[in-house]
Formats: structure tokens, C-alpha cells, sequence
């Protein structure tokens, strides 16, 4: 919704217009100094910040999940080694005695 | 004290004596820097007037490419047959072997220079005035750039990727000192205020005390915890 | 090598739980050993076993990643400089720690200096230690012109020049004839005598047999228990 | 376990994480709906409300770092490695952010892309810096090795960027300084200036919500490392 307000700018992009017009109809070759329009470069700004943020929290992600599966993998290891554990002196316990 | 500069000065002949033995540094960053201010000469050389605009940046250009060559072999050697852990093993301090080795370089680079700036005054017909100043700019800005460049170089001399890091590292901590020494080179090429030219060299020395103060200190934490 | 019992720094060298772990790969683990002076302890295992780690962590060039080294019970931070520790320490590793483009001679100079050998004795000295590990006539040949066994036998005789508290001796008799190799093990057995502390790394059983007091077995970076002396 | 890990998200991560949310949205309404349009340069003026706040952050976190890789390497602690790395990492995250924006400003108020403006060349170089950090702890070699050696990078950078800050002040010192740029005169509205508050606080609070998950996973992955090289050395794992 925050978005909508950046179109509140209409008088520049109306003006950019008008001189964009005004140049084209003269046949000089329009200069963009001071009329680029100001709108679509906010735009990719925010978008920009939004993107860099939003990769680095995917990335982050993925690093997660990738160390959630090993420590899936290494718990699955432990118990194995428990139950084996278990089992060898369940077999070493009666014949000890 | 009296120790450390003996062990200071046997690592540091001991560089120059394979050096003299096999020219390997001074051969190839000479012919480098060489071949450097060639093809910036026919980059950019015009007229006399122009160079004068361009010739600082090639300078130092050339100084900063051609010495990274010699950071990287200087260090290297260290590490031909594990040498440096032998050296380790001695009653030397770490900070000696590393002063030694920066000297080393220092040198090697400076030795480099004395080859390239007269060449590059007479490709770009120059006249360097005054002599003391354009000196002492380049004599600062070689040290802090050895001292910085010869801690990486040391700490990457077994990296496998050490010819792109050691560069990577280096170059945007020493920018203070292109662009010192760029500054420097100009005002002597173009007669601006001297006044100028002093006000870089204290930025140059500021830097080179705080900086080749950390890269000793550094050393050996850095090396072995 | 005048050093006497009683002058030497440290007289016993202990590993205590080492582990050495390189990114997830272990090296050594859980590794306890001590030795005492005037003992040589031989190391025997097949390669990858975690031997030349062993030695590295002991000469304190490496950080153990658990576990700790004490020499005479005493951590090496203890030890302040450290360099006047590491002094102590002499190694002859898988690498010569020479420098290829000198001769032997300077090598040896060259370190006989920072070793601390004061200038007058210093010919002599290196002239001692060549004559003993039988170089004398190849002094004056680059180190990367000589064979494996002239290297072999120079890095020795930069220990000798050294002789250091402890003597970490990794594979001392590899690429030797048979009249250096048994001149290097007499040297290595006298060792006892001058109250140093020997580790010695070998895959030749009969050498270690000669020399060793006891033979420990290094396996999958562990040390399996006390040996007998043959394997 | 695995279970716990998830959630160990304690509430006042929670907490933080909304309060930066609440920070967030306050500062974009005060952006575009209090602080007036800029004169001269019109909406895209509203850029500067965190394009500004990411370069501060930034600086910060070059401080962050050069002082935990001090630490680290007087003290050898992981955690303390963590930390540095996190922030180098963080620093080059909103360099980017304040060097892509940049221009995009640039384009608009100066007519050209790139100007070498001393903020912005000073941004450039040290964001180089930090990202040499980070490849020197990807590529150089053993972990613990190539950690000291990023630590040394990190100690160096903090007073590398005050000198490549004086040495670009000169260096742009003969071009026209830029009103916006000139310190703080730009923001004479008071509405600016609380949007600006507003938004600095909103960029602080998303790099300390980053900072600690990423420290976070920093942490879980030594954790995860200590775990196996332990279980290895006990044989309750296969090596590698």
C-alpha cells in the first residue's frame, strides 16, 4: 500500500513530460539532467534493499536447513551407536555370568 | 635488543645472498615494471603536457603491479622446503623474521623504482621539481605498501589462491597511499602549492606509523595463536 | 652441545588428551604420551596415521584443537618468549628446512646464527656437524643439487647443530647409505646419554629397534597402547 | 533435538524481530506520507531515508568487527570470530545497499550514475575491504588458519576506512560539495529530520535481527562441527 504513495508525484512526472515533449517536438536530442523522472528510481531503491535483504535471509535459510539435516543425521548416528551399544552387552551380560 | 637486530640482519642478508644468487626477484619485477610503463606509454603518451596529467597515476601503478611480484616470491621462499618453520624454531622472534622479510622487500621494490622512474621521465618527458619532496612520497608510500603487502604475502605464501588474494587484500587497504603518492607525483610534475604536497606526505606517514606498527604487532598472533 | 643435565630447560614433554582436527578431518585424537629425558621413544604407523601432526603439535608450531602440550607440566604459553621454547625444540621433518638456492654450508651457518652460536665457534661448529653426518666434501653445493641423501643428511646435521632439549625426528634414515645410516643412529643413541628427549618416527623397524627404548604405534590418529619394539 | 533446534527462537528474539517489523512500517509511513517532498530533487529525495542509515550502519559494523577480531585474536575465542565475521559479512550487505542506491540517487540529482563523491568512493573502497575479509576466510586455506588471518584483515579495516575517509575528503576536496551530503544541512524540516530518526532506528534494529540469527547459524554450525570431529574422535562416527 506504501507503494501507492510514491505515484503522489505527479507534478515532476508531468513536468519530465512536458519538457520531454517540448524537446522531442524541436528535434533536439533530449538531455536527461535534471528531468529524469524521480518515481521509478525509488522504486528500484526500495526494491533493491528489499531484494539484497531478502536473499541474504534466503541464504541464511538454507545454511540453516542444511545444518539441520546433518544434525538430523548425526542424532540418527548416536542412536544407532546406543542401540548397538545396548545390544553388545545385552549379548556380553550372560555370558559374563 | 642488541639480538634481535642480529637475527633481524642475518634473515635480511640472507634474502639479499639468494637473491644476488638467483635474480629470480629483481629479473622478473623489473621486466615487469618495464613492460608496464611501455604499454602505459602507449596508452596514454600524447604530448608532454598531457603526461604530465597521467604520468603520476602510471607511476604508481606500476610501483603497486610490479611489487605485488615481488611480495609473493619474497615469501614464498620461506616456504621451499618448509623453511620457515625451521626458522620457527630458533630463538628468533616471529616480528624479526617478518621485519626482515619487509625490509627484504622494501629493498627489492625500491630497487624496482630506481629502474622505473627515470625510464618514465624520459618516455613522458617529465621534470620532477622539487626532487626532495617527489623522493620522500615515494619512500613512504614503498614502506607502508611493503609492511601491509609482506603480512598477507606472508600469511598467504601457502594459500593456493595467494596470486589473487594477496592483490584483493592489499590494494584497498594501502588506497590511502595511491592516492597520497598520486597527489604527491602531480605537485611535483606541475608546480602546484608545495604546501599541498606536505599536507599528503603527513597523511603518508600517519599512515605508514599506525600501519606498519599493526602489521608487526600482527604477525604473530596472526601466524600462530 | 655443551649443555649439560642440569642446564637443559625442560627435562619431560607430554601430550595430554591432544586432538587435532583440520575442517571436520581428524588428525589425532585423544592422544596422551610422555617422554621423559634420556629416552628415545620410537612411532611407528602406517601413513596418514597422524604421525607428522604429532610432531608439529609438539614442536608448537601447531595448536593442538583439544588438549594440551606441557613441557616440564607447564603450558607453552607459560613459556615467555615463546621463541626461547621453540629454541629448544629441533625437528627434522618430511621438509629438509632448507633453503634451496644456498649450499649446505651457508644453511647451516646461516641457522647456526640464530640458534645463537657465537661467531668464533661457528666454523667449527659446522664444520663438526658436516664432518659427522659425512658432507664435509659437498659443503659447498646448492641444496637443490643434492640428492635426497645429501639433503637428508644435511637437515640432520642442522639438528645436530642445533641439538636442541627435544629431538623430534621424523623418518632420520630415509634415502641413506649403510655406513651414514649407522653413523646417524649412533648419534641418535647417544642422544641418551646427553639427557635429551628423542621421538623418533620410522618405518624401518630395525632401526628403531637399535635405538628405541619403546616403540608406540600410531593408528588412525591414536596411539594404540605400548608396543614391544617390532611390528 | 532437531525439534528444539527449530524452536529455540527464544521470545525475545520473537519479540525483536516484530518491534523491528513495527520500527520498519513507522519509519516508511513517516517517509512517504509525513516528511514533504524535497524541492529540488522531488521524491527521490526519499531515497536518502535509508540509504544514509545503511552507510552509518555500516561504519558501525566495521567497528563491530575490527574490535571482535582484536578480541579474537588475543583470546582465541570462536565466538568472538563469530562476531567479526558476522559484522564484516552485515557491512558488505548494507554497503551494497548504500552503493546500489546511491547512484540511483545520483542519477536523479547529479544527472550522472556514478560521481566519485568522496561518501560514496569511501563506501566503495571499504565495502573492497570487507569483501576481502570474506574471501579470505572462503578460500584461504585451513579454517582456523585462515580465520587469524581474515581477524588481522578485520583489526586493519576500521582504521583503513578512517584513512581512506580523510584521503577521499582530500582528494574530492576541489569538486562542489553537495548540499544533501553537507552534514546534516540538508534536513531542515523537522518532519525530514524525524523520518530520517525514524528510519536510521528501523535500519539499526534490522541489522541487530540479522546480526543475531546469523550469529546464530554461526554458532549452530560450530556446534555441528564440534559434534562430529567429537563423535569421530570417540569412533561413534565415520571419519569425513
Amino acid at each position: 500500500m506504501i507503494w501507492l504513495g510514491l505515484f503522489s508525484d505527479e507534478s515532476a512526472a508531468t513536468a519530465a513530460q512536458a519538457v520531454a515533449q517540448a524537446a522531442t517536438s524541436q528535434g533536439i536530442p533530449m538531455l536527461a539532467k535534471e528531468e529524469v523522472p524521480g518515481g521509478p528510481l525509488l522504486i528500484a531503491a526500495y526494491l533493491v534493499m528489499w531484494i539484497v535483504v531478502f536473499a541474504y535471509l534466503i541464504w541464511m535459510h538454507r545454511t540453516n536447513q542444511r545444518l539441520l539435516a546433518e544434525v538430523e543425521l548425526l542424532e540418527q548416528r548416536l542412536d544407532e551407536r546406543i542401540a548397538e551399544g545396548n545390544e553388545q552387552r545385552k549379548n556380553i551380560g550372560p555370558r559374563g555370568t | 635488543m642488541n639480538q634481535h637486530i642480529q637475527h633481524f640482519w642475518v634473515v635480511f642478508r640472507k634474502d639479499i645472498r639468494i637473491e644476488l644468487r638467483t635474480r629470480e626477484i629483481l629479473l622478473t619485477m623489473g621486466l615487469f615494471a618495464l613492460l608496464l610503463v611501455v604499454v602505459f606509454s602507449f596508452a596514454f603518451y600524447t604530448d608532454a603536457e598531457r603526461s604530465r596529467i597521467y604520468a603520476p597515476g602510471i607511476l604508481w601503478t606500476t610501483v603497486v603491479f610490479s611489487g605485488t611480484i615481488g611480495l609473493n616470491r619474497l615469501f614464498e621462499r620461506e616456504n621451499e622446503n618448509g623453511c620457515l618453520s625451521g626458522v620457527l624454531l630458533t630463538p628468533i622472534s616471529p616480528r624479526m623474521v617478518f621485519v626482515a622479510k619487509a625490509m627484504g622487500n622494501l629493498l627489492f621494490t625500491l630497487l624496482m623504482e630506481i629502474l622505473t622512474v627515470p625510464l618514465l621521465v624520459m618516455f613522458f618527458s617529465l621534470d620532477i621539481q622539487p626532487v626532495g619532496i617527489f623522493l620522500s612520497g615515494l619512500l613512504l608510500g614503498t614502506v607502508g605498501f611493503c609492511f601491509v603487502g609482506t603480512l598477507f604475502a606472508a600469511m598467504l605464501s601457502a594459500a593456493r589462491m595467494k596470486e589473487v588474494l594477496v592483490p584483493l587484500v592489499v590494494y584497498p587497504i594501502i588506497v590511502p597511499i595511491i592516492i597520497g603518492g598520486v597527489k604527491v607525483t602531480a605537485v611535483v610534475l606541475n608546480d602546484y602549492p608545495v604546501e599541498e604536497a606536505l599536507n599528503w606526505l603527513k597523511l603518508i606517514a600517519g599512515f605508514d606509523l599506525l600501519f606498519v606498527s599493526l602489521a608487526i604487532w600482527l604477525f604473530e598472533p596472526m601466524i600462530a595463536p | 652441545m655443551t649443555a649439560t643435565h642440569d642446564t637443559l630447560p625442560f627435562h619431560e614433554v607430554q601430550a595430554v588428551d591432544v586432538s587435532k582436527i583440520y575442517d571436520r578431518i581428524v588428525a589425532l585424537r585423544r592422544v596422551n604420551f610422555k617422554a621423559t629425558a634420556g629416552t628415545i621413544t620410537g612411532i611407528v604407523g602406517p601413513n596418514g596415521a597422524g604421525k607428522s601432526t604429532l610432531f608439529h603439535i609438539l614442536s608448537t608450531l601447531v595448536a593442538p584443537s583439544s588438549g594440551r602440550v606441557l613441557f616440564d607440566g607447564s603450558d607453552v604459553s607459560a613459556w615467555q618468549p615463546r621463541s626461547a621454547l621453540r629454541g629448544q625444540i629441533g625437528m627434522l621433518g618430511h621438509q629438509s628446512f632448507l633453503y634451496p638456492d644456498m649450499t649446505g654450508e651457508e644453511n647451516l651457518t646461516f641457522f647456526g646464527t640464530l640458534f645463537g652460536i657465537g661467531r668464533a665457534d661457528l666454523p667449527d661448529a659446522v664444520k663438526r656437524v658436516l664432518e659427522c653426518v659425512r658432507m664435509d666434501h659437498a659443503k659447498t653445493r646448492r641444496v637443490k643439487h643434492c640428492s635426497r641423501g645429501m639433503t637428508q643428511r644435511l637437515a640432520f646435521a642442522r639438528v645436530l647443530l642445533q641439538d636442541p632439549t627435544l629431538w623430534l625426528l621424523d623418518e632420520p634414515t630415509t634415502g641413506l647409505d649403510v655406513d651414514t645410516r649407522a653413523a646417524m643412529l649412533d648419534i641418535i643413541s647417544s642422544q641418551k646419554v646427553n639427557k635429551r628427549i628423542v621421538v623418533v618416527i620410522s618405518h624401518d623397524p630395525e632401526a628403531l629397534h637399535v635405538v628405541a627404548d619403546r616403540v608406540l604405534r600410531l593408528d588412525r590418529g591414536r596411539i594404540d597402547d605400548n608396543g614391544t619394539g617390532d611390528t | 533435538m532437531v525439534h528444539s533446534v527449530k524452536t529455540k527462537s527464544s521470545a525475545a528474539f520473537l519479540l525483536l524481530v516484530v518491534a523491528t517489523g513495527a520500527v520498519f512500517l513507522g519509519a516508511l509511513v513517516l517517509t512517504f506520507f509525513v516528511a514533504p517532498t524535497e524541492r529540488m530533487m522531488g521524491i527521490v529525495q526519499k531515497i536518502f531515508y535509508f540509504h544514509v542509515p545503511s552507510a552509518i550502519v555500516m561504519g558501525v559494523l566495521f567497528l563491530v568487527c575490527a574490535v571482535a577480531s582484536l578480541a579474537y585474536l588475543l583470546k582465541n575465542d570462536s565466538r568472538l570470530d563469530a562476531i567479526g565475521a558476522t559484522a564484516a559479512e552485515l557491512a558488505v550487505v548494507f554497503g551494497a545497499i548504500a552503493l546500489i542506491t546511491g547512484p540511483l540517487w545520483a542519477r536523479k540529482a547529479w544527472g550522472a550514475w556514478w560521481t566519485w563523491e568522496p561518501r560514496l568512493t569511501l563506501t566503495l573502497l571499504s565495502v573492497f575491504i570487507y569483501a576481502g575479509y570474506l574471501a579470505m576466510r572462503a578460500y584461504g586455506g585451513e579454517k582456523e588458519f585462515s580465520r587469524r588471518v581474515a581477524a588481522g584483515l578485520g583489526l586493519m579495516g576500521a582504521p583503513a576506512y578512517y584513512f581512506i575517509k580523510v584521503a577521499v575528503d582530500k582528494w574530492g576536496g576541489n569538486h562542489p560539495k553537495n548540499v544533501v551530503y553537507g552534514k546534516g544541512e540538508g534536513l531542515m524540516n523537522p518532519d525530514m529530520r524525524l523520518a530520517f530518526f525514524a528510519g536510521l532506528i528501523a535500519v539499526l534494529m534490522l541489522t541487530v535481527t540479522l546480526f543475531v540469527m546469523r550469529y546464530r547459524t554461526r554458532m549452530l554450525k560450530e556446534r555441528v562441527d564440534t559434534a562430529i570431529s567429537e563423535m569421530q574422535k570417540y569412533d561413534l562416527l565415520e571419519d569425513g
